[in-house]
C-alpha cells in the first residue's frame, strides 16, 4: 500500500528546471533513500512535498489525500515532517525550547518538555539543552533537525542529510534512533551522501539526476547500475 | 492641463529632495544593518551648521558644503566608532533605540544652541525661478534634483561594481565570511557609516534654501525618508530615487486635487498598496 | 500552562509587592502620584506591546492606533453619542481587536519583511492620526474635554487621583501577568519559534498566521483597554498625544530597554524611564530649554551601551548576586 | 611555513583549545582531523584572526603574526575556506568569485584566476548571475571552494571541504587539492573523514577534546591506539 | 529671581521652552522677566506690603499632558500661588481638570478658549476673535474699500486653532454673501506649501483667509511667489501673516514681491500702531530690555505681566476666590500706559473668561519691510492698497 506518492512532478526556477517529471512512491514504513549528485533537485523535491514550495506541474500525496496547497504546519499535523540541510535556527532559544516546540504539536505544555529532553538525549545532544542553537557546532545543529522530528511524533519524516560531517562512531547514536522510529511504524525518506548510512538503513533507493528519477531498486541493484555508478559514485565507493 | 503638468513638475522636483533624503540612509543600512532614526537630525544638524556658518562668515549653504560635509563625515565616524560599534551581535531594536536617544540628544542640543524659533538660511539662488511655458521651476529644486539623481546613480555603480562597494555588501551580509576574504571589516564599516552621514550634509545644503528650520523638525525627516528608503528596496539607489518620486508625486497630486485629509492620506495609501504588492520594493530585478 | 506560571501567581512576592504598591496613595504627594500613575499606565503600554513586538517579533508601530482608538473612539462616543465609556471601552477593544487581526493578516499574507511590516504600520499610524485629526466626530485636531471626573463607578470614572492610580495599577498588573502566562503558555513557544524564523516554526507545525493574529489582537486589545482608562486619567483626549506615532516610539524605546520579549522587562524599563524624564524636566525645565531632553537622551544612550541585553537581565544578575550572600 | 606555539582559545572565557601545538613545512598537506566539537574549526579561526588567541602565538615564514587582523593575514596569503558555506547569499556567484580575489596579492590577475577556476567547476560557469543563497547545498560548498581559491593563498586552510558532496564530487575535490599541493601549495585540510585524508595527507594532527592527541604520519597516526579513542570515540 | 527681602508672592510659569511650539514662549518669556522685575524694582505689589513676586519656571516640552503635569508640580511641590504660561489651546484643555481639582486661579497668554473656572486668557477667541474680525475685515473691504469679493478660499493651517477658526470664519463668511468655493488646508509638516497654492490657483477666488502659523505662512507665500500668483486677495492671520521676522524668513526679494502685493494680515501688535502705549512699550523692550526679537509674543507676554499686577493688587487676599474676584474685575481702559495690545475698548474678560474685546487689527506691508494699521478705523494709519 503506498503511504507517499510523487507523481509527475515538475519544479522551474525561471529558466532552470529543478524537478523534471519526477514520481515515485513509498509504502508505510519503508525506509527509502534519495540520492543524486549535486543540485540533482532532492531538496528541492523535499521542498515541495512538504508544502514549503509550489510545483509546477504534477500531484503529491499522502495517507490517501492530495497534499498540494496544503501549509507545512498543517502537514505536521498530519504527521509529515521534515528537516533542513541548510540548517534553520532560531536566535534566542535554547535547543529544549526549540524541541519543546515541536513537541507541543500532540502533547500539552507539562509533558512537552520532558518528552523534548528525552528527544535531545535520544539523539544524542544530552547536555546541550540550554545551549542557544546558534553556537552549537554544525553537527550538532543537524543533530537538533533529527531531535525536532522525533519531538513531534510523526508518521512519515523527511531527513535532510543529517549525517554529513559525522565521524562513524558518531553516526551510531542517529542511525539507532531512525531504526528505532522505523520499527515503530514511522516511514523515513532519507537524503544522504554518506554512502555507508545510507547503504545500511535504505530499504530501497531512488537516484535521480538532473531533476529525474534515473534509477530505483535495493541498494545492491543500485550499487551495479553502470548509470548511477557514472553519474554518482565514481569509482570506487568508501567515501 | 496647466495644473497637471506644475502638479507634475512639483511632485518631481520634491520627490527628488526625498529621495536625497534618503541616500544616506540606504547607504548606512547597507553595511550596519542599522536602522538610523536619528537620520533627521543629522540633516537638521546639517542646517543648522549651514545657518551658523552663514551668521558668522555669510556663507551661501551651496558653499558651505566644503565645510560641513568632512565635518559631518568625521561625526559619522565618531557616532559609528563609539555608538553603533559596541552594539554589534545586540538585537536590531537595541541599536535603533540607541539612534533614537541620540536623535533627542541631536535636536535637543541644537535647540540649546540655535533656539526654537523658525530660521531661514539665504542664499543666491534661493529666490530664482525657471518658467518652461506654465510650468514654474524653483531652481534650488532643480539643483537638487539633478545632483541627486547624478549622486544616486553613482552611488548605484559604485555599489554594484566596484570593490568597495561589493564589499560594502559582502560585509552587511556575512561579515565573517567577509574578514576572511581580505576586506577590513571594521574599516568598511566607518568608512560607509560617516560617508553615509556626510551625505547628509550635502543633502541638508540642497534642500535649505528656502527652507525655514527648526530643531523638531528631525522625526519628520526621518519618517518620510524611512518610507522611501523601503519602497525603494532599502540599498538600491536607483530604486530609493524612483521611490522618493512616487512619493512626492502622491503629496503633490493628493494636496492639489483631493480635499482635505483624503490628501493628506495619499502618499502613505500608495506606500501600503505598493509594498503589498512589492514587499521587496521598487528594484528592477526581483530578488530571487 | 507551564507551573512556573502557577508559581508566580502564588508567589507572596507579588502579592506583597501588589499591596505595598497599592498604599503608595496615602504616602505620595499629588505630582509624585501622577508621575508613579503615569509610569503605570506605560508599564501596562509596554507590556502589551511586547507580546506582538517582543516576543513574536513584529514590530508594530501601529499600537497608537489601537490606543487612540481606545482614547478617542470611546471618548467620542460618549461625547457625541451618550455612550457609557464602559460599553464604549468594549466597543473600541473590538474594533482595535479586529484591526489588529487585519494588520496581522496582511503581514501574513504578503509575507513582509522586517522592515516592511514596520514602515507599514508606521504607515497606517500616520493614516490613523491624519483621519482622527480631520474628522470632526472624532473631536478633529482639537480633541475633546470629557466630563468632570466625579467617581462615579458606573460612568467609567475613578475619583481621578488615587483612584485612577489603582486602576492603572490593576491595570498593569494584568498586562504583566498575561505576559507571564502567554510565556508560560504554548502560545510563548509558538510566539518565540514565530519571531526567530517563520520558515523554521512553520516546519515544526507551527501555524504562523493564527498565532500571530492572536498575539496582535491580545495586544491591541490590552492597548485599547488601557488607552480609554488613560484618556479617563488625562480628562482632555488629546490626538496629538494619543494617536500619534510618537507614543508607540515611547513605548517601544521602554521595552527595548527593558529587556525585549521578557515578561517584566518592558514594566522595568517604563518603571524606571518614565519618572527620569518627568523628574529630569521638573528639576530642569527651567534652566536651559532643550537641556533635560538633552539629558534624558544621554541617559538612554548611556542605558543602552552599558546593559545592551536590557535593563532586567543586569537586575536579575544583581539580584542572584544579592541571593546568594 | 606556519608555526602554532602554545595556541590556547576559546568563546566568552570558555576555552575551546587549550595549549596547540601544531606546524606546517613549506609546501605540506597537513590534515586536522578530530571528532564533532573538538575545536577543529576554532583553531582555523584562530590562524585566520577572527578567533583571538587567549595565549600561544603564531608564526608565519618566521613573523609573529598573532596580533595581525584577518584582513593582514590574508593579504600574506594566509586563507580559509570555511566550513557551513558562508557564501554572500544576495551577490551573484561571479561576485562570489571576485571577493575571493579582492585582496592586493590576487586582484591584479583574478579575472585569468576566475577563468581556471570556473574550468575546475563548471557547474558556477553556467550559472555565472545566480545568486549564491538559492545554490543546493553541493553548489554552496564548490563556490565556497572556487572563491578560496581565487584568493592566491600560500597557505590554503579547508574546513571540512567534501561536507554535503556526492561521492564523485568528493574524489573530484581530492583530486584538485593533491594538484594543488603538488603545485606547492601548503595545505592544512580539516576533515572528519579519517581515510580520505590519510591517503592525501603528509602527516596529521588528531585534536582530542581542543588537544593535540596524536601526530605523524599516516601510518603512525592510523595504528596510534588513541586515534581510535580520540577519532572514533572507542 | 528677584531675591529681595521681604514678602514673596509665587508665580508659575508653564512655557513651552522646547518641542514644536518652542518659538512662542522663547519670544514671550524674556518680554515677561524684564516686566515683572520691573514691577519689582518699583516696589513690588504695593497692597501686599511691596510683596515681591517670584517666577517658578517650568517646560512643558509643547504637549498638552505635560502641562497639565508641570501645573501640578508646581500647585503642589512649589506651592506656587498664580499660574501663567504660553497654555495654547490644547494645554489649556489638558490643563483642565488640574486646575479645577487643585482650584488654581491661571492666566493664559494664548489660549483661544477658557474650559475651567480657575482660567482666563488673554488669547483671541476663535469665535469672536479671530472669525468675526477676519470676516469684518473682509466685509469693510468689499463694502467700504469697494473691494470685488464675491468668492473665498479657505486656506489655513490643518492644526487645532486653524480648524476652529476655520469653523467659525466659514459660517461667518457665509453669513455676509461670500461664496466658499474650496478649501485649502496647510499640512503643517510639509515641505513646501506650491501644491495648496496650485490648488488655489486652480479655484481662482477672490479671496483667501484663514489662520495661518509662521511656518505654514512663509511656505505659503513662497509658493505664492513661486508661481507668481496674485489674482486673489490674501487676507489672514496671525504669524504666518505678520510676524516681523517674516520678511527675513522669506529673504527681501521674496518679501517684496508678495508681502506688498494683495495680502493683509491680522494681528495684535503693529509697530505702527497709531497706540502710544504700544509704541512706548515697543521702545523700552527694545532699548532698555535689549529683546532682539519683539513681536506679537513680546508683546502679549509683556501684557500678561500687566494683568498679573493688577491681579494681585486688587486681590483681597491671595486666596483662590479672591484672586478669581479680581480677575473677573481687571479693568486696563484704552489709554492707559499699561495696555499695550490694541483694544479700542480696553482690556476686561467676559464672562466666559476670555477677553470683552477680542478684536485685533489688520495691516498691510510697506516696501520698506514696515507695517501700516489699516483696520479697524480707530487705530488705522493709511486705508488699504488697492489690489495690484
Ligand atoms: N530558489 C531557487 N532559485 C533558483 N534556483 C534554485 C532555487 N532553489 C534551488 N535551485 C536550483 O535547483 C537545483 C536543485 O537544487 P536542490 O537544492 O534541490 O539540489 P540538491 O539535490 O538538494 O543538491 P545538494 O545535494 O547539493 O544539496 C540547483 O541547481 C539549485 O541551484
Ligand atoms: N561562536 C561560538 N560561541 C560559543 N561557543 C562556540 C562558538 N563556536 C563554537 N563553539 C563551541 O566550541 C566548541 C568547538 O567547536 P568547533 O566548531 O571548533 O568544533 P569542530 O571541531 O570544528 O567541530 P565540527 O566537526 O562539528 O565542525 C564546541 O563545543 C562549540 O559548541
Ligand atoms: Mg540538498
Ligand atoms: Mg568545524
Amino acid at each position: 500500500m503506498t503511504f507517499l506518492t510523487v507523481d509527475n512532478v515538475t519544479k522551474r526556477f525561471g529558466g532552470l528546471v529543478a524537478l523534471n517529471a519526477i514520481g515515485f512512491s513509498v509504502a508505510q514504513g519503508e525506509i527509502v533513500g534519495i540520492i543524486g549528485p549535486n543540485g540533482a533537485g532532492k531538496t528541492t523535491l523535499f521542498g515541495v512535498i512538504s508544502g514549503f514550495i509550489t510545483p509546477s506541474e504534477g500531484e503529491v500525496s499522502y495517507d490517501g489525500h492530495s497534499i498540494l496547497g496544503i501549509s507545512p504546519d498543517r502537514l505536521v499535523w498530519r504527521g509529515l515532517m521534515r528537516s533542513f540541510q541548510i540548517v534553520q535556527s532560531f536566535a534566542d532559544m535554547t535547543a529544549l525550547d526549540v524541541v519543546t516546540t515541536a513537541a507541543l504539536t500532540r502533547r500539552p505544555m507539562r509533558e512537552a518538555i520532558d518528552y523534548a529532553a528525552a528527544a535531545l538525549l535520544r539523539v544524542g545532544l544530552g547536555g546541550k539543552e540550554l545551549k542557544m542553537p546558534l553556537t552549537l557546532s554544525l553537527q550538532d545543529k543537524k543533530l537538533l533537525e533529527l531531535a525536532k522530528c522525533i519531538a513531534t511524533d510523526p508518521r512519515c519524516i523527511l531527513l535532510d542529510e543529517v549525517m554529513a560531517g559525522l565521524t562513524m562512531s558518531e553516526t551510531a547514536a542517529p542511525i539507532a534512533v531512525i531504526q528505532e522510529l522505523n520499527r515503530q511504524g514511522v516511514t523515513i525518506v532519507m537524503v544522504e551522501h554518506v554512502m555507508p548510512v545510507i547503504m545500511r538503513l535504505a530499504t530501497r533507493i531512488v537516484v535521480i539526476n538532473f531533476g529525474e528519477k534515473i534509477a530505483e531498486g535495493t541498494p545492491e541493484e543500485i550499487l551495479k547500475d553502470q548509470r548511477v555508478i557514472d553519474a554518482y559514485f565514481g569509482d570506487h565507493i568508501d567515501a | 492641463m496647466t495644473e497637471l503638468y506644475q502638479a507634475l513638475a512639483q511632485g518631481l522636483l520634491i520627490g527628488s529632495t526625498y529621495g536625497l533624503l534618503a541616500l544616506g540612509m540606504g547607504l548606512v543600512y547597507g553595511v550596519s544593518g542599522v536602522v538610523n532614526f536619528s537620520h533627521g537630525d543629522f540633516i537638521s544638524l546639517g542646517m543648522f551648521m549651514c545657518l551658523g556658518l552663514y551668521s558668522a562668515l555669510s556663507l551661501d549653504p551651496y558653499v558651505s558644503v566644503i565645510i560641513t560635509v568632512p565635518v559631518m563625515t568625521a561625526i559619522g565616524a565618531l557616532v559609528y566608532l563609539f555608538l553603533i560599534r559596541p552594539m554589534v551581535g545586540h538585537q536590531f531594536l537595541m541599536v535603533v533605540q540607541l539612534t533614537l536617544g541620540l536623535s533627542l540628544v541631536l535636536q535637543n542640543g541644537i535647540l540649546m544652541v540655535f533656539g526654537g524659533q523658525p530660521a531661514r538660511t539665504p542664499s543666491i539662488v534661493e529666490s530664482k525661478l525657471w518658467i518652461l511655458g506654465d510650468v514654474v521651476l524653483r531652481v534650488p529644486h532643480v539643483i537638487a534634483f539633478v545632483i541627486s539623481f547624478a549622486l544616486a546613480i553613482g552611488l548605484y555603480v559604485m555599489l554594484r561594481s566596484t570593490d568597495f562597494g561589493r564589499s560594502i555588501r559582502a560585509v552587511h551580509q556575512n561579515a565573517h565570511a567577509a574578514a576572511l576574504m581580505g576586506i577590513d571589516v571594521g574599516r568598511v564599516q566607518v568608512l560607509t557609516f560617516a560617508l553615509g552621514i556626510g551625505i547628509l550634509a550635502l543633502a541638508a545644503a540642497l534642500l535649505l534654501p528656502g527652507t525655514p528650520i527648526q530643531p523638531t523638525q528631525g522625526l519628520r525627516y526621518t519618517v518620510i525618508t524611512l518610507l522611501v528608503v523601503v519602497l525603494g528596496g532599502m540599498t538600491n539607489f536607483v530604486g530609493i530615487m524612483l521611490g522618493g518620486l512616487i512619493i512626492g508625486i502622491a503629496e503633490a497630486f493628493g494636496t492639489i486635487y483631493l480635499d482635505g485629509a483624503i490628501g493628506l492620506l495619499m502618499p502613505y495609501i500608495i506606500f501600503v498598496a505598493i509594498m503589498l504588492f512589492r514587499p521587496q520594493g521598487l528594484t528592477w530585478r526581483s530578488s530571487k | 500552562m507551564k507551573q512556573e506560571f502557577y508559581d508566580t501567581l502564588s508567589s507572596p512576592i507579588l502579592w506583597g509587592v501588589l499591596l505595598l504598591a497599592a498604599l503608595l496613595p496615602f504616602a505620595l504627594s499629588s505630582y509624585y502620584l501622577h508621575i508613579v500613575t503615569l509610569a503605570l499606565v506605560y508599564v501596562a503600554l509596554a507590556s502589551s506591546w511586547n507580546i506582538v513586538g517582543g516576543m513574536a517579533g513584529q514590530v508594530s508601530l501601529a499600537h497608537s492606533l489601537f490606543i487612540g482608538i481606545g482614547a478617542m473612539l470611546s471618548s467620542a462616543l460618549l461625547l457625541k453619542l451618550g455612550i457609557n465609556m464602559w460599553l464604549g471601552l468594549v466597543i473600541s477593544a473590538v474594533i482595535s481587536g479586529v484591526l489588529g487581526a487585519m494588520i496581522a493578516w496582511i503581514d501574513f499574507r504578503f509575507q513582509l519583511g522586517h522592515l516592511s511590516f514596520v514602515l507599514i504600520t508606521l504607515a497606517f499610524a500616520e493614516m490613523g492620526a491624519i483621519v482622527v485629526e480631520g474628522w470632526e466626530f472624532l473631536g478633529g485636531a482639537s480633541g475633546m474635554l470629557l466630563p468632570k471626573d466625579t467617581g462615579d463607578f458606573l460612568a467609567f470614572q475613578f475619583g481621578g487621583g488615587s483612584g485612577s492610580f489603582w486602576v492603572m495599577l490593576t491595570l498593569a498588573a494584568v498586562c504583566v501577568l498575561v505576559n507571564v502566562a502567554i510565556l508560560n503558555a504554548p502560545l510563548g513557544f509558538y510566539l518565540r519559534t514565530i519571531r526567530d524564523n517563520e520558515k523554521a516554526a512553520q516546519a515544526i507545525g507551527v501555524n504562523v498566521l493564527r498565532y500571530k493574529i492572536t498575539a496582535m489582537v491580545i495586544s491591541a486589545v490590552l492597548a485599547s483597554v488601557v488607552g480609554t482608562a488613560y484618556v479617563r486619567y488625562l480628562t482632555f483626549a488629546d490626538p496629538y498625544l494619543l494617536i500619534s506615532p510618537v507614543i508607540t516610539i515611547e513605548i517601544v524605546l521602554f521595552a527595548t530597554v527593558g529587556g525585549l520579549g521578557r515578561a517584566y522587562g518592558p514594566a522595568l524599563g517604563a518603571l524606571l524611564l518614565v519618572p527620569l524624564g518627568e523628574v529630569l524636566r521638573g528639576k530642569l525645565g527651567s534652566a536651559l530649554p532643550g537641556l533635560h531632553y538633552f539629558i534624558y537622551g544621554v541617559v538612554v544612550i548611556a542605558v543602552i551601551l552599558a546593559t545592551p541585553r536590557g535593563l532586567l537581565p543586569l537586575f536579575e544578575r544583581q539580584w542572584e548576586r544579592w541571593r546568594r550572600s | 611555513m606556519l608555526e602554532i606555539e602554545g595556541l590556547t582559545a576559546g568563546y566568552g572565557g570558555i576555552e575551546v583549545l587549550r595549549d596547540i601545538n601544531v606546524r606546517l613545512g613549506d609546501g605540506e598537506l597537513v590534515g586536522l582531523l578530530g571528532a564533532n566539537n573538538a575545536g577543529k574549526t576554532t583553531m582555523i579561526n584562530s590562524l585566520s584572526g577572527t578567533v583571538k588567541p587567549m595565549a600561544g602565538r603564531i608564526l608565519f615564514q618566521g613573523e609573529d603574526i598573532t596580533r595581525l587582523t584577518p584582513r593582514q593575514r590574508v593579504e600574506r596569503g594566509i586563507v580559509q575556506v570555511p566550513e557551513g558555506r558562508l557564501v554572500f547569499p544576495e551577490m551573484s556567484i561571479r561576485e562570489n568569485l571576485l571577493l575571493g580575489g579582492i585582496n592586493s596579492r590576487a586582484r591584479p590577475q583574478r579575472r585569468q584566476q576566475m577563468e581556471k577556476v570556473l574550468e575546475l567547476f563548471p557547474r558556477l560557469g553556467e550559472r555565472l548571475a545566480q545568486h549564491a543563497g538559492s545554490l543546493s547545498g553541493g553548489e554552496q560548498q564548490m563556490l565556497a571552494i572556487g572563491r578560496g581559491l581565487m584568493a592566491d593563498a600560500k597557505v590554503l586552510m579547508l574546513d571540512e571541504p567534501s561536507l554535503g558532496l556526492s561521492p564523485l564530487f568528493v574524489q573530484y575535490i581530492f583530486e584538485i587539492i593533491d594538484k594543488l599541493h603538488a603545485d606547492g601549495l601548503t595545505i592544512l585540510l580539516v576533515e572528519q573523514n579519517l581515510n580520505l585524508t590519510l591517503r592525501h595527507a603528509q602527516r596529521c594532527y588528531v585534536l582530542e577534546r581542543g588537544q593535540v592527541a596524536v601526530e605523524g604520519g599516516a601510518d603512525a597516526v592510523r595504528n596510534d591506539p588513541r586515534t581510535k579513542s580520540a577519532y572514533l570515540g572507542l | 529671581r528677584a531675591g529681595a527681602a521681604g514678602p514673596t508672592i509665587r508665580v508659575g510659569v508653564v512655557n513651552s521652552m522646547s518641542g514644536g511650539l518652542a518659538a512662542y514662549a522663547q519670544e514671550g518669556q524674556p518680554a515677561f522677566e524684564y516686566i515683572i522685575k520691573k514691577i519689582n524694582a518699583e516696589g513690588g505689589i504695593k497692597s501686599k506690603g511691596g510683596a515681591q513676586i517670584e517666577l517658578v519656571m517650568a517646560d512643558d516640552t509643547s504637549q498638552p499632558a505635560r502641562t497639565a503635569a508641570e501645573a501640578r508640580r508646581l500647585i503642589t511641590e512649589e506651592k506656587v500661588q498664580l499660574l501663567t504660561g504660553t497654555i495654547l489651546s490644547a494645554q489649556m484643555l489638558a490643563l483642565t481638570p488640574v486646575l479645577d481639582e487643585l482650584k488654581m486661579p491661571t492666566l493664559s497668554v494664548w489660549a483661544g478658549g477658557a474650559r475651567s473656572d480657575y482660567m482666563f486668557t488673554l488669547g483671541y477667541p476663535y469665535d469672536r476673535g479671530y472669525a468675526q474680525t477676519i470676516n469684518d475685515f473682509i466685509v469693510a473691504l468689499r463694502d467700504e474699500h469697494k473691494f470685488k469679493i464675491k468668492t473665498a478660499v479657505m486656506g489655513y493651517s490643518n492644526y487645532e486653532a486653524g480648524q476652529q477658526v476655520n469653523k467659525f470664519l466659514t459660517e461667518k463668511l457665509k453669513a455676509s454673501g461670500v461664496e466658499i468655493i474650496g478649501e485649502a488646508a496647510l499640512d503643517i509638516r510639509a515641505q513646501d506649501q506650491t501644491s495648496a497654492m496650485v490648488r488655489i490657483r486652480s479655484l481662482k477666488p477672490d479671496v483667501v483667509a484663514g489662520l495661518v502659523t509662521p511656518r505654514d505662512g512663509i511656505l505659503l507665500h513662497q509658493a505664492r511667489y513661486n508661481l507668481n500668483y496674485h489674482d486673489s486677495l490674501f487676507c489672514g492671520g496671525t504669524g504666518g501673516y505678520t510676524d516681523l521676522s517674516l520678511w527675513k524668513d522669506l529673504g527681501p526679494e521674496v518679501g517684496k514681491a508678495v508681502l506688498t502685493k494683495n495680502l493683509f494680515g491680522m494681528t495684535g501688535f503693529s509697530p505702527g500702531a497709531k497706540v502710544d502705549s504700544m509704541q512706548k512699550i515697543i521702545a523700552e523692550l527694545r532699548d532698555i530690555a535689549k529683546l532682539d526679537r519683539i513681536g506679537q509674543g513680546a508683546i502679549q507676554y509683556a501684557q500678561a505681566a500687566r494683568v498679573l499686577q493688577q491681579v494681585l493688587e486688587n486681590a483681597a487676599s491671595l486666596q483662590s476666590d479672591d484672586l478669581l474676584k479680581a480677575f473677573r474685575s481687571v479693568n486696563i481702559p484704552f489709554g492707559d500706559p499699561n495696555l499695550y495690545v490694541a483694544k479700542p475698548k480696553g482690556l476686561q474678560f467676559a464672562e466666559d473668561r476670555l477677553l470683552k474685546d477680542g478684536s485685533a487689527m489688520f495691516v498691510q506691508w510697506t516696501p520698506e519691510q514696515d507695517q501700516q494699521v489699516v483696520f479697524p478705523k480707530e487705530f488705522a494709519q493709511v486705508p488699504p492698497r488697492p489690489r495690484a
